[in-house]
């Protein structure tokens, strides 16, 4: 798997000057395992970046089952943040992730900024990591997560100490359980971020109907897959004008035309959460759908249509 | 080496596909029941009994249902009851139809031939189906054999292929022994020499019995455990269930750490 | 149609001392027009009360097309509120409502504190009227509307300045775009309202692929259907402890185990919405759903399962 | 007078029903055109030309048709094209199946026969649909009739039962007149007697110039028109178009104001 680009460029997506994928297309974090779970079973080459689940400091081992639940349109997690913690991460995943032929993004989050903050002090000494998207927007966590999505703030003040931090791809997740998203983004890209990565699941619970229970331990829980791409959309739509860095779509994504919904309203790149579950091979269906789709509209690259539909 | 080879040695065992089957057979054996015999289009790589595939059908998340049998270097054998939306959708597709398939999927049980007198298979209703696998498995094993298999009452009742002690319960007495299936365990695990290992699949409340029983008797117990999966392949972390770890409890994926585990070390 | 009930009270539910519905199904604003719409062709003694499309001070003729649109789990729309204004609603709907067998509820919704306490006036001379659901919630108008919604000192004034100008069932219904609900719902029901009612759509938009535009002639409108469910039973199951006041459930409801779960999670009441356009009869259906339900569980009221998830 | 008649006069013309009805017949006509009859289980009101029924099928929204003719009290006939999910789907389905219906809805033609010398249909592709049924009930009209019909090409030409002047136009001159069916209009009109009523039903660029030709030779127009509808009975107000009311532009509901509108109100 060596570093050479194997489409013709009519995919090729850039977010920073220096932060060029040959894909557009990233898995979501936290759908992925950590990015090598199915190194055996599909073809990863499909993927421009690769995208780790949350990493904390410390290893956590999550919330309570159950975790997940199917819904007819979706599904809901409470995971929790489950991970090995930063140390184990770099220690047992380098050997993939030096090999891995794209770009290499680590998802991180944390209880305070001082937490965030050593996390990415850590990964800055391995030089197999590209750049970072925080997670300051999880709804399964008692603590931190969520109250820095949603105050801009709190979340201007952390991302202008990460950025100081760090000169790599900085690409922040925005949380979609906002009254107004417009004015986070616009404090993300002024404390210096490279992209904002939307949506985050939305807040969702079910109730098992046979138990008389909520069918998540922790009652409610983040809300993911077809159901929320038209929030996704929406919060695109309505972000992009604001914004001059890149925004990376995530939300329902479950097939080519899915992605170029998210294209058209503004995403310079996209992130495949839930359809990993009922498609493995999503990465590989939607590139290919992408090429086609280039080659029938007679365009030279994918980029030609970020953002037509509000043109 | 290639990468994945390494990074497979690293952290995965087993090979797994995503990839399409044929479905040669599908009948319904036993109440509610269901065979299905699933050509691969393309080799299927090798499997273990315990192990299990996901079946896309209907919906976000796949399906998982334990190997049940092998034929050969393709085909394979699932045994299912119909419960729900996946599994009236499986029971209605035609022979020949084509559905998407990814397997063998996570661990499976684990016999020493030299360490123990006897196996003893626990079956609980459709947890039989990973155990007909091992069965046929053990087929040359020389040490003595049991299969336990439990129903609700005869009607559910699907018996393995191939030769060794069966015995069947029924909890209504409609065949076989009157009682669960580990009620008949604990009459009968006496008579057997040690030492014996324990091989169970079924509801939590067998799984937890036969694990007493075993330690009881102090014979090894792997048990295959079902919980709501949304990949089936470690992605998402949804599968957990509490083990008792050396460094204290901690949660195991039953998707790839199971869905057989040390069933002492499972934290019901 | 005659004022009297046909269930034997399984259904039976009390919103306030003075205010009991026969059944706990109502239609969901705005998709069951003005309520007398399918007056031919459906029986309407399955809803409890009936309830008006939004109605403002003025008559409006609405936004401009797409309005519509269909969506894989549900449905976009920016009607924009449409009505005919209160003076003619009352002029021509008398007939109807004073006819209907159960409680009559007028939603209405203004632009500033004035126009709803006008229209609040002008209804309340009409004894065919027997309470009022407060939208403050609508995406799809330019003015008034969201701001009360999504500012809870904002709407503590209003619903206070309206409380104190009715003694009728007065319900609130409550936007889910914002950060925090439960402090909305909580000023609400320090403001005198009798029960909330939740939710009303989500922000959402979607893109026509062919026409590289929004599908929605105004980009972005409110998400309904069976998307929306585990939006609003989580946010149902957040706010229901809070509160001492009725919530009414909305939000996907399509069959009567979606209903079920609704009160599971601590609805007294429903209502249904967009499902109406797949099945007209669907009051109907739940209905008889749930009597067969209250059997089978051997429980004599629908209102024993009120909330039985979070005990 | 019972309350739901009292409603009904106040607003509602026409009676409507949601009932079941069984697919009679589904036969591909010309190119992914299909002609379906469907028997309702009960009576079917009484309908009238212009007027359609919602069938509901997958998704959210029910999908609405033209009726294209009625045989007796039950049956009925439309025409589809195939061309998304759920024309794809209804179109997979066998004689005998049961679908969900509502109809009839909305509001049809109107034809006063004694103030007009002739009447002339205009129809685009699948729109003909609905007036092959108005072809059918001005059979008795002693009026003169003609039938102006286009298509892209002749696969897809199908053609009204009947007497009368059938004029045929294909965009690629495989078979009638070489051009739209209004460019064939605009030709024919100036040789028939005044005054006329048209009728006209297809795309939005062609009822937009069969209004031009009608206001230029002053002649009545009807157009059924078509928009994107959620619910087809004035529920939600989705579909609206923009009408040139005497008080001003407004805007009208396409499922319960028309389909049928007065062709010079529409504003385009
Ligand atoms: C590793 C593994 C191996 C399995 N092997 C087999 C097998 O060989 N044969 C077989 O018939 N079944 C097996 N199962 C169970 C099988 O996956 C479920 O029966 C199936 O997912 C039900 O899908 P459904 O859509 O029909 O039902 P759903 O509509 O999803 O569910 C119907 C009801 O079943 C319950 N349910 C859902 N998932 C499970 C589950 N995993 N276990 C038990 N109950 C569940 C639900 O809570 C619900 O009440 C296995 C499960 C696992 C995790
Ligand atoms: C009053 C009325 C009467 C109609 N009568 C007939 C009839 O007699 N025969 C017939 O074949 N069709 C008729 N139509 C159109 C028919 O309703 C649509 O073809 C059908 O809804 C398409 O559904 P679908 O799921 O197959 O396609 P979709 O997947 O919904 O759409 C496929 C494509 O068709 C477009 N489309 C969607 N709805 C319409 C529409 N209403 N009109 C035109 N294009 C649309 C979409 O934009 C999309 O690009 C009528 C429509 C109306 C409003
Ligand atoms: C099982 C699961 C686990 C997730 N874990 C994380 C996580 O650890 N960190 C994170 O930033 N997002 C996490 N997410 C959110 C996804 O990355 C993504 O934003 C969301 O699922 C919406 O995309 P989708 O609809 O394509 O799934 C998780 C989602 C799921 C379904
Ligand atoms: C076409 C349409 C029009 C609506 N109009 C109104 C309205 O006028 N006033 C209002 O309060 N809510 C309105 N709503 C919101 C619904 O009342 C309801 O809150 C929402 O659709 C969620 O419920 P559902 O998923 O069951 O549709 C409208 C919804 C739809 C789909
Ligand atoms: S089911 Fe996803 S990790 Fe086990
Ligand atoms: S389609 Fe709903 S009002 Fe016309």
């Amino acid at each position: 798997m060596e570093k050479k680009s194997f489409s013709s460029g009519l995919l090729r997506v850039k977010l920073r000057d220096d932060f060029i994928l040959e894909s557009p297309i990233m898995p979501a974090s936290g759908t992925f395992g950590y990015g090598d779970e199915l190194v055996d079973m599909i073809e990863l080459k499909y993927y421009g970046a690769i995208i780790s689940k949350t990493i904390t400091l410390q290893p956590r081992s999550g919330n309570l089952p159950e975790r997940i639940c199917e819904t007819s349109c979706g599904m809901l997690n409470s995971i929790g943040l489950a991970n090995i913690g930063v140390d184990r991460f770099v220690r047992e995943k380098e050997v993939f992730y030096s090999n891995f032929h794209g770009k290499r993004i680590v998802n991180i989050s944390g209880s305070c900024e001082g937490e965030y903050l050593e996390v990415i002090k850590r990964l800055e000494k391995c030089e197999w990591v590209d750049g970072y998207e925080i997670n300051v927007s999880c709804p399964n966590v008692d603590r931190g997560g969520i109250a820095f999505g949603t105050d801009s703030h709190v979340l201007r003040s952390l991302i202008g100490k990460i950025r100081n931090n760090t000169d790599r791809f900085l690409m922040v997740k925005l949380t979609p359980n906002v009254s107004d998203i417009c004015s986070i983004a616009v404090a993300v890209q002024e404390a210096g971020a490279d992209a904002v990565s939307m949506i985050n699941t939305l807040y969702g619970a079910a109730i098992d109907v046979e138990r008389k229970k909520p069918a998540l331990g922790r009652v409610v829980g983040g809300y993911s897959g077809p159901g929320i791409k038209p929030v996704a959309i929406a919060l695109i739509l309505k972000v992009k004008p604001e914004l001059d860095i890149p925004i990376v779509g995530i939300g329902g994504i479950c097939n080519g035309e899915d992605a170029i919904e998210f294209f058209m309203a503004g995403a310079s790149a996209i992130q495949i959460g839930t359809a990993h579950f009922s498609n493995p091979a999503v990465a590989k269906d939607i590139y290919n759908y992408l090429v086609n789709y280039c080659a029938k509209e007679g365009i030279s690259s994918i980029e030609k249509i970020v953002g037509v539909a509000l043109r | 080496m290639s990468m994945s080879e390494k990074i497979r040695q690293n952290s995965l065992p087993e090979e797994r596909k995503f990839l399409d089957a044929i479905i040669e057979r599908n009948e319904c054996i036993a109440s509610e029941t269901y065979e299905m015999v699933l050509l691969p289009e393309i080799d299927f790589p090798p499997s273990k009994p315990g192990q299990f595939v996901n079946l896309y059908l209907k919906g976000i998340f796949p399906r998982p249902f334990s190997i049940a049998g092998r034929y050969g270097e393709k085909e394979f054998k699932i045994l299912y009851k119909v419960i729900g939306k996946n599994t009236e959708y499986l029971s209605g597709l035609q022979k020949g139809s084509r559905i998407k398939i990814a397997g063998p999927l996570g661990h499976g049980f684990e016999w020493k031939e030299k360490e123990y007198s006897g196996f003893v298979l626990v079956g609980g209703g459709i947890g039989v189906a990973p155990l007909f696998y091992l069965w046929d498995n053990l087929k040359n094993v020389e040490a003595k054999k049991y299969f336990f298999a439990g129903f609700k009452n005869s009607s559910e009742i699907v018996e393995p292929d191939g030769l060794g002690n069966i015995l069947l319960a029924t909890e209504d007495g409609s065949a076989g022994y009157k009682g669960t299936v580990v009620d008949l365990l604990e009459e009968e695990i006496e008579k057997f020499s040690s030492p014996l290992k324990i091989f169970a699949c079924g509801p939590g409340g067998l799984l937890k019995k036969a694990v007493t029983i075993a330690n009881r008797f102090n014979h090894d117990i792997e048990i295959a455990l079902e919980t709501v999966m949304a990949c089936g392949m470690g992605l998402c972390q949804g599968c957990v269930v509490k083990y008792m770890a050396e460094e204290g409890e901690e949660f195991r994926l039953v998707c790839k750490d199971g869905p057989v585990f040390d069933g002492k070390k499972i934290i019901f």
